[in-house]
């Protein structure tokens, strides 16, 4: 399983701000993706906007993940 | 010298904090909650939230970047979440260094890359509704981003 | 807004007092008594004297200046006269602004006409006798301006 | 007369911070400088660097000073 934690508009879209997913080692954060984009269809419009980060890290969609990671979906921050 | 807190910043404390007999000059920069008023309404309020321990470390490595690229000697950035009032303080950087030049790079490179890169969202709480600032969505019918 | 005090600076105050709804950025510097250390001496402490009131007037001016040349809401100077000890805030420049750009230029805009026209000296006070900044004349062997 | 005032470095070359002089209608900065270094040998040297004042006002050496007037002689300023 892997943790993924959602952010701003993203938890927003999703209605939710965890959600847990059974992944096999190494799978990538696109198809990461595309599963909460399954699972949360109103996530979908925002694809081109998000960043996402591994661990507390910032990492490109084919970065990949192992069980036990914490992926976060980052908005487009605006913090200041 | 890099927090990220519920309470009210108290710049002042930062700024005497930053003071020391080898530094000429100390540059402040506060970011204040602005209200903007638009088709009837107003923005009441702003809401912060953050992506923690990664917000943090992402201002340390900030502070980190500065004292490499300029000769400073101090480098505060607090950074408020939750309810934020109008005129409030939501963010203050304070950075010391011998001279003045360095200090004013350094605070205004602070503040570029915090809203570039630290995991903070904010929210405009309006009367008739809310937006996520940067990504447009929100229950407001100005909120159009991804309908 | 433009003060010529003998007290320590409150820049905490000065800064909550910039604070505005219509404003998003407040840009602050505080020039500190910086202290050197030279063939084996070091300064003591500063001592600030001013022409008054052209002193005042002239930071007014400045102020005036600015509100001209950018959009900002408020700008506040406060300098301090006589001793300043080392570490110390011997200016204090705060300007609010709807946007951040122009509140870090009309900062550092202030600073630098300060130093260029408003009728103010400071003396550095050495273990081993003074020196007027700027002209080099005074008690000290180093302080050979002019001889 | 007119008043001399004195600041900083100035007020230390000549040792005193106030001045006297008993000067006629339209006498310009330039002579007044010219009495002052007279009088007080020690600023000649600071000739160059020193800007003046006329009743709290900038003013060029070419100006004219009128009796009551207030005169400042004006070392580079460090202020800051």
């Amino acid at each position: 399983m892997i943790k993924v934690l959602l952010f701003g508009a993203a938890a927003d879209r999703a209605g939710t701000r965890e959600i847990e997913l059974p992944v096999e080692e190494g799978v990538t954060l696109a198809k990461i993706w595309a599963l909460l984009a399954e699972l949360h269809p109103d996530l979908a419009p925002m694809r081109d906007t998000l960043a996402f980060a591994v661990n507390g890290e910032y990492a490109r969609k084919d970065a990949g993940v192992s069980p036990g990671d914490e992926v976060a979906v980052l908005p487009p921050v605006s913090g200041g | 010298m890099f927090t990220i807190v519920e309470e009210p910043l108290d710049v002042g404390a930062l700024i005497q904090d930053a003071q020391r007999r080898d530094c000429g000059a100390i540059a402040t920069f506060v970011g204040t909650t602005r209200i903007d008023v638009s088709e009837g309404a107003a923005v009441e309020y702003l809401e912060y939230e953050a992506y923690r321990p990664m917000a943090d470390r992402k201002l340390a490595e900030i502070g980190a970047e500065i004292e490499r690229r300029w000769n400073v000697r101090h480098v505060s950035i607090a950074h408020r979440l939750g309810r934020v009032d109008p005129g409030e303080a939501s963010v203050a950087i304070v950075v010391a260094a011998p001279r003045r030049g360095p200090a004013f790079e350094a605070s205004r490179y602070a503040i570029e890359r915090i809203k570039e890169v630290v995991p903070i969202w904010k929210r405009e709480v309006w009367s008739d509704g809310y937006v996520w600032v940067g990504s447009q969505v929100g229950t407001r019918d100005q909120a159009s981003g991804f309908t």
